[in-house]
């Protein structure tokens, strides 16, 4: 049974940073829907959600954690905005033998070479991204590529991911060119991409690069001229804040959408009445996260994180965020990804009515095959 | 080279010599081929109009300003290319015209801050304050010898103008500079300041050059041994003040028709 | 005469410092007044709190039946008060013509430009070229010419003669009379007695704050053992 | 085809017209700057906030109201001014007596806060604002595609630039201005309300900075981060051209826009640190800055 | 003009009495804080209190502001994380590293930013910083915005385990009282003393034949030095670094520290530190937005209290009595 008398949950993100709409407040609801969903107990204790903003700064982030973990019987961290604080909140989280779910992050390192075995990576990854906007775009036609590439780490992965996809699938990278982070004017590199003539120009950047990106491709007539557009991490909060007018004709890959079944887009209108917005898959991943965290501690009839972990590897995993997900060893959840375009303008029916799904990527595809991981928990 | 010069203190010698010198400001030349000596154990005016190029021979000599054309030979050696703390080092010390103190520091701590790079006391950020005790003997004997002493222990921002121009001097002969340059050390002081000054000035030159500029002409014919006058960025006229004060070209240029 | 300017009990400070310790003077219309005293008695510091620049100050000031101490520093040059400081104050961003062209005129009755360059010559020559470029001299001929066309009634001049050559100060000393003749006001603050005497009508003499004597130019000589304990002479 | 320096002439001169219009929103911004610095002496550090106060004025007014690009072109900076001068006269102006360093402590704060509310009303992710009707689509300029608001956008802050130097050096309000720079005591005292001509600079300034942030509006995504990033080159932009000197601060502008653009070109990882490599060179070369006087 | 505040000065006996029975006093708490705080908070309390001292050393006492301090502090926590966890050198070791590595950087920033003064000096370090900034955000070793992370904390000396935390906190502790101790002494030392007289009158200690830009430099290396012995710590501390901690917005946090605890006070930077790191803890689960807090916070500092909490309470009638002085000067 729960040894303190309840279950607690921090939600620990950005709430007034750049990642602020990406996951923010916003997922905090969205984790207490799913307690509620749960019927706010388990095990006969009352379950807790409480929250906090770690600024994006990973000191702020990790004291938190350990003040969480050791004084406030918190039993396990999620959501988790920005790899530098999921890295560190999931080594406390395996120093202390807690539970971590991380749905904000990106970084494939969090079920590679730093994981653990309480810790978990739920709603995508930079390689789910690249295999879903690479991979299967190229299905569609889209067989020769210009990276605009964010210049650090995150960029040149996610552009490298996405390029080996690209050619796997018997597409062709025509060049590429490196922004700086934080650039405003992406005029001089979109000239360079529209000389390049490639059908696809690949954005391997975030936040408001992307945007600004996409705004001044809008200006400068590209996706007029016949080339596409594909941000390679984008999601329905940012579409929704660069508004369709800019946005059409954009290729981008989630984990979730909420007018995709019924299901979801009921979800989504509860959501939006709590929120005032719509989910991404960041939030919706963050109520599947905590959802099925809550059957693994009923199943596991105790909150003992070794216990938990197990059932929560066990568990196959089918909410309205994911059909038929399950957990691989290293801790990476494994469930569908969806290509979407956003539609145009006239195309759009009600308020966020905003994506096309072009294509369904199988959750075997998406993300790395765990043997090949690094994980050292995978026994190969 | 001076070394090796079998001069008595107090034998008059060039110390500090320019040729030549020239400075532009853009379009304009504030100094213009002005050839100058300095002698040992001499006071020297330069006088001249305002903005004849007064305090930028000053800036040019003591290297606050890089010379356009020209050469500046100190003690013998060639200084026209070297920094002004270097200078300073060498031996040849400024004031300035508009008075030069350390204003938040006592005037003891003034005279100490100017006794510590002589004395090898600047840089030891290991040892305590405290050590700078062993300059007070030579700082206490220089607050007297301008008559500052009652002021030790004030803050310098306290003192009045002309008592501000006095510790200057003190900081200033703290060095033990070989060449004295002194920008109107009297400009705005009260007439028992300027007597006192002189006397100071006088005595330190006995074993020193003193270059000053001077508007009180008073002062320069009773201190000065020689005088240059500047016009317009070119040497007027040269000599003991006497003639100087004869030529009418300076009557006109620069003393008017009145005795001062 | 009539006193144009009347000054009684006037203090002021500098933060924590008191300099003035209620200075009393007067000055009639037309008057030509000298403010004499050593180094640091506050001779400044009074000029300056007549004209509101040091707000810290207590007492009364009337000028032409106006008490000025309630006058914000931007209304005092429209009551018809002049100040010309210690340093000039020529501006190097602007030429000597916008130099004097800055100071709005506050009455009828100033200088024309063309007064103004016939009395300084000199200024008319060398009115395109940058103002802190003109020689001491030529700078403190600016500072006065300024004034003169705003049409003030009184001047205050602060050590017109300070680091200037003997032949500029003789020129000052002769515009100085011009002006007079005109009907100008002017209180001069002067350590350079010689030509304080020969521009005065009458003496005010300070030390530590207070106006410690007052004598016309008539009683000079009589008064020199006085000048010479407080000054030194 | 013609090449210069390896690549294509056409892109060369792509590139430089697009040099052109980044060096358009650093000459305004840098104008600005250099205005508040010269008379006030205070590093305005909250220039950038400024700026993303006037977009965000144009977004607000255009979706709140209805009022369009044109009018915002007026009213944001308008409004902002306005903000500026109240905040000048209500608070900036108690630091005037002290060490410079502390208005630049107390706008940088300003900053913070200022960016922290729009973040959290607005989030960080920005807002859209279209291009007016009037200056959508673009024209083949043979040698590449002109977007017909970059064009104005050129156009138009030249024409600002020159109209806020021309009237600096050249009007009476002008040599107030300058001279009050330099001495605003006696400034005063010749009858001048100097009180008043630093409020209306500093709201001059937040006003131009303002002006910078609309025309930006229809280009970049109007967020509230948009402000911090750009004005951390703005102070380079500011440091090469030489503090004070309103027109070096516009031909510096312009100037390292069009370097910047050419290095996006041929070393584009370098390109935003290219304008800090230039300031350490000047620095070594010509302390003062580019246009400065020595201090 | 510089920014010139300034305290230190014991006139009489008895408040040396007064203010040593303080010092004591604040030494003991320190002492037993861990048995009341947690030790985590402690130790990131102590690495930005000393930060903000070595920062203070700049500001306070040579009237340099510079806002590109956080290139060091972060400069050095990555120099250090590196060399631990990649080359497995011991932590005493890697933290020395990580000094070094800070007064390279110093030396090299400070070349080009003595050149200039007062608010040019201030953006030109800011530039500096942040052209470090992007160079961390490219490097391959600090791992982009993943950080080098769980950096092991290793034993010191060999025998003394830090992953204890309360063994890491006395060490860091007593790194802490050493430096305050070093930079007392550099203050009130010769060296200290000229320093004071540039900041005074830069011009006459050059006709005095100091060779300022060079005082200057050692004044900026030694500050940054410092700075990168915090940074350092922090490295072990946290078990990470990361780019927020090279960040200009770092830089501004260091400022507020000092401003807020009094520029010029030798203790003051640590209660300032202890606030700003309170406010951002409680802030997190609070619903204020931090940033805006964190810039009123500064506007009132600056607005308000320039003197900051010790050197307002100096200025107090109790601080008088106890024979502390706090003079601002301009
Ligand atoms: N940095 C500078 N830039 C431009 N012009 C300068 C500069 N420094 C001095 N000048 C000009 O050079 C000339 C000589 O100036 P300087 O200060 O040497 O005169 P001075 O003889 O010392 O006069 P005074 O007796 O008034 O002190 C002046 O016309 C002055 O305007
Ligand atoms: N801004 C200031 N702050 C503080 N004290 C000042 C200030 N200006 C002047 N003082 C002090 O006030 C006193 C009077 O100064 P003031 O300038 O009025 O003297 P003065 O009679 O004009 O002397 P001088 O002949 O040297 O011009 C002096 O002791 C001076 O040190
Ligand atoms: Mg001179
Ligand atoms: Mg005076």
């Amino acid at each position: 049974d729960a040894s303190d008398g309840k279950v607690k949950i921090g939600i620990l993100n950005d709430q007034s940073g750049v990642y602020a709409d990406f996951g923010g407040k916003s997922s905090y609801e969205a984790a207490l829907m799913a307690v509620e969903d749960f019927g706010g107990k388990v095990l006969g204790v009352p379950v807790e959600v409480v929250t906090a903003d770690h600024q994006n700064k990973p000191d702020i982030a990790s004291n938190i954690a350990r003040q969480w973990y050791d004084t406030e019987q918190v039993d396990s961290i999620m959501e988790l905005t920005t790899s530098s604080v999921a890295l560190a909140v999931q080594a406390i989280s395996k120093e202390k033998k807690k539970i971590d779910i991380v749905t904000g992050a990106a970084t494939t390192e969090l079920t590679g070479k730093q994981c653990s075995p309480y810790g978990f990576h739920w709603a995508y990854d930079t390689h789910s991204l690249a295999v879903g906007t690479g991979g299967a775009l190229v299905k569609q036609g889209g067989d020769s590529w210009f990276f605009l590439t964010a210049d650090y780490a995150f960029g040149y992965s996610l552009e490298e991911n996405t390029a080996n996809y690209v050619k796997e699938n018997g597409g062709s990278v025509v060049g590429a060119v490196r922004h700086p982070l934080a650039t405003t004017d992406f005029s001089s590199f979109l000239l360079q991409a529209q000389s390049s003539g490639a059908k696809v120009i690949g954005l391997a950047n975030a936040g408001l690069d992307t945007s600004n990106a996409i705004k001044q491709a809008a200006e400068f007539g590209i996706v007029q001229g016949g080339q596409r557009l594909a941000a390679l991490l984008f999601t329905l909060a940012e579409v929704h804040g660069l508004g369709l007018e800019a946005a059409q004709g954009l290729t981008l890959t989630e984990g979730f959408y909420w007018n995709r079944d019924e299901e979801s887009a009921k979800f989504g209108k509860r959501f939006m009445e709590r929120t005032g917005k719509m989910p991404n898959m960041v939030h919706a991943g963050t109520y599947s996260a905590v959802l099925q965290y809550l059957k693994a501690i009923e199943k596991a009839g105790t909150d003992d994180a070794d216990a938990v972990s197990k059932e929560l590897h066990a568990l196959p995993i089918d909410d309205i965020f994911a059909k038929n997900g399950t957990v691989a060893p290293n801790g990476r959840m494994i469930h569908d990804m969806y290509l979407l375009e956003v539609k145009k303008p006239d195309e759009s029916k009600e308020p966020w009515d905003y994506f096309k799904v072009l294509a369904t990527i199988p959750g075997k595809d998406a993300f790395i095959d765990p043997a090949k991981s690094g994980c050292d928990l995978v026994k190969s | 080279m001076t070394a090796t010069m079998p001069l008595q203190n107090g034998a008059p010698r060039v110390v500090l010599s320019a040729r030549g010198l020239r400075r532009d400001f853009g379009g304009f030349t504030a100094v213009k081929d002005v050839d100058l000596d300095v002698h040992h154990a001499r006071v020297h005016a330069l006088i001249g109009p305002n903005g004849a190029g007064k305090t930028t021979v000053f800036n040019l000599l003591t290297k606050f300003l890089q010379p356009t054309h020209g050469t500046i030979t100190l003690l013998g050696e060639d200084i026209t290319n070297t920094a002004p703390d270097k200078v300073a080092r060498m031996g040849l010390v400024r004031s300035f015209q508009i008075s030069a103190v350390f204003p938040h520091l006592t005037v003891l701590d003034n005279v100490r801050v100017a006794l510590q790079r002589p004395n090898n006391l600047a840089t030891q950020f290991w040892k305590p304050l405290s050590a700078l005790e062993a300059l007070n003997a030579k700082a206490d004997q220089l607050i007297r010898s301008v008559g500052l002493e009652k002021e030790r222990n004030a803050i310098a921002a306290d003192l009045s103008y002309g008592r501000k121009r006095v510790l200057e001097i003190a900081t200033t002969l703290a060095l033990d500079p070989k060449v004295l340059l002194l920008d109107e050390p009297m400009a705005g002081m009260g007439h028992e300041d300027v007597g006192m000054v002189a006397e100071i000035i006088r005595e330190v030159a006995r074993e020193r050059a003193v270059l000053m500029v001077e508007h009180n002409l008073s002062v320069v014919a009773t201190l000065c041994h020689h005088v240059t006058v500047l016009q317009r960025g070119e040497i007027l006229a040269e000599g003991d003040y006497a003639a100087v004060s004869e030529d009418p070209r300076v009557r006109t240029a620069y003393m008017g028709t009145e005795e001062a | 005469m009539k006193p144009l300017l009347k000054v009684s009990g006037l203090n002021a400070w500098y933060g924590e410092s008191h300099i003035l310790h209620g200075v009393d003077m007067t000055v009639g219309e037309g008057e030509m007044v000298t403010l004499l005293g050593r180094n640091g008695v506050g001779k400044t510091t009074t000029l300056r709190a007549i004209m509101g620049i040091v707000r810290e100050r207590k007492g009364e000031i009337s000028f032409a039946g106006e008490d000025l101490i309630r006058v914000p520093l931007h209304r005092v040059a429209h009551r018809g008060l002049g100040f010309i400081p210690e340093e000039r104050g020529i501006f190097s961003t602007l030429s000597v013509y916008e130099n004097l062209l800055l100071p709005p005129a506050v009455a009828r009755g100033g200088m024309t430009m063309d007064e103004i360059f016939e009395l300084f010559p000199n200024l008319y020559e060398r009115r395109n070229s940058q103002g802190t470029k003109l020689s001491g001299g030529e700078q403190q001929m600016l500072a006065i010419a300024r004034i003169l066309r705003t049409g003030v009634r009184m001047m205050l001049l602060d050590e017109p003669t300070e680091g200037l050559a003997p032949v500029i100060v003789q020129r000052i000393g002769e515009v100085l009379k011009k002006l007079k003749e005109r009907g100008m006001t002017v209180l001069i603050v002067e350590q350079n007695f010689r030509f304080a005497s020969k521009v005065a009508d009458r003496f005010y003499l300070m030390d530590h704050g207070r106006v410690a004597g007052e004598f016309p130019v008539s009683e000079l000589s009589q008064r020199m053992d006085m000048l010479h304990d407080v000054l030194g002479v | 085809m013609t090449m210069i320096f390896g690549i294509p002439l056409q892109a060369f001169l792509g590139q430089l017209l697009i040099g052109l219009i980044n060096g358009s929103f650093y000459a305004l911004l840098s104008l600005g700057l250099a205005i508040i610095f010269g008379l006030l002496r205070v590093i305005n550090f909250a220039h950038g906030a400024q700026y993303m106060l006037g977009a965000f004025a144009a977004w607000m007014l255009l979706s709140h109201f209805g009022i369009g690009y044109w009018p915002a072109l007026i009213l944001a900076p308008l409004l902002v001014g306005l903000l500026g001068a109240a905040m000048e006269r209500t608070m900036l102006r108690r630091l005037y007596s002290l060490d410079p360093l502390y208005g630049l402590l107390f706008t940088f704060g300003l900053a913070l806060t200022v960016e922290g509310t729009f973040r959290y009303l607005y989030g960080a992710s920005g807002q859209p604002y279209a291009t007016p009707a009037l200056l959508v689509g673009g024209t083949n300029l043979g040698f590449m595609f002109l977007p017909i608001y970059r064009g104005w956008v050129i156009v138009f802050s030249l024409a600002v630039c020159l109209g806020t130097w021309l009237v600096i050096e050249k009007t009476k309000l002008g040599s107030y201005l300058r001279a009050a720079t330099e001495n605003p005591v006696l400034v005063q005292s010749f009858g001048i309300n100097v009180p008043f001509l630093l409020t209306l600079t500093y709201g001059l300034g937040a006003a131009l900075a303002a002006l910078a942030g609309v025309l930006a509006a229809p280009i970049y995504q109007v967020s509230p981060l948009m402000g911090s990033n750009i004005i951390i080159i703005v102070f380079a932009v500011v440091v090469v051209g030489g503090m004070g000197s309103i027109m070096g601060a516009i031909i510096t502008g312009y100037m390292l826009g069009v370097a910047e653009g050419l290095t996006k070109v041929f070393y584009p990882e370098a390109s935003n640190i290219v304008i800090f490599v230039i300031m350490a060179i000047v620095l070594l070369l010509r302390p003062a800055g580019l246009f400065g006087r020595d201090a | 003009m510089t920014l010139t505040l300034e305290l230190e000065k014991q006139k009489e006996r008895s408040p040396v009495v007064a203010q040593t029975i303080f010092l004591g006093a604040g030494l003991a708490l320190l002492l037993l804080a861990p048995l009341f705080f947690y030790p985590v908070f402690l130790m990131k309390l102590l690495c930005f209190a000393l930060f903000a001292c070595a920062f203070n050393l700049l500001l306070g006492y040579t009237g340099l502001l510079s806002f590109g301090h956080a290139a060091f502090f972060g400069g050095a926590a990555y120099f250090t994380a590196h060399v631990v966890k990649e080359w497995g050198v011991p932590p005493e070791l890697g933290i020395l590293a990580g000094v070094a590595g800070a007064a390279l950087l110093g030396a090299i920033i400070g070349f080009f930013a003595i050149r200039r003064q007062g608010i040019y000096f201030a953006m030109i370090t800011l530039a500096l910083a942040q052209m470090f900034y992007f160079f961390c955000l490219q490097a391959e070793f600090t791992h982009g915005e993943d950080g080098i992370q769980s950096v092991p904390r290793g034993h010191l000396l060999g025998f003394i385990d830090l992953s204890q935390s309360t063994n890491m906190y006395y060490f860091v502790l007593a790194v802490f009282v050493i430096s305050i101790a070093v930079i007392w002494r550099i203050i009130n030392s010769p060296f200290g003393m000229i320093l004071k007289s540039i900041r005074e009158n830069e011009t006459r200690a050059i006709s005095l034949g100091y060779s300022v830009a060079n005082y200057k430099l050692a004044a900026f290396v030694m500050s940054a030095a410092l700075t990168g012995l915090a940074g350092g710590l922090k490295a072990i501390v946290f078990q990470f670094a990361t780019l927020t901690d090279v960040g200009w917005q770092m830089s501004g946090e260091v400022i507020l520290m000092t401003l807020l605890g009094g520029i010029g006070t030798l203790i003051g930077p640590l209660f300032g530190a202890g606030l700003v790191v309170t406010l951002q803890n409680y802030l997190a689960t609070s619903e204020f937005p931090v940033t805006i807090i964190t810039g009123l916070v500064f506007m009132a500092c600056v607005l308000l209290f320039r003197r900051g909490i010790v050197g307002e309470f100096y200025n107090s009638r109790l601080g008088r009595k106890l024979g502390f002085e706090y003079r601002h000067k301009h």
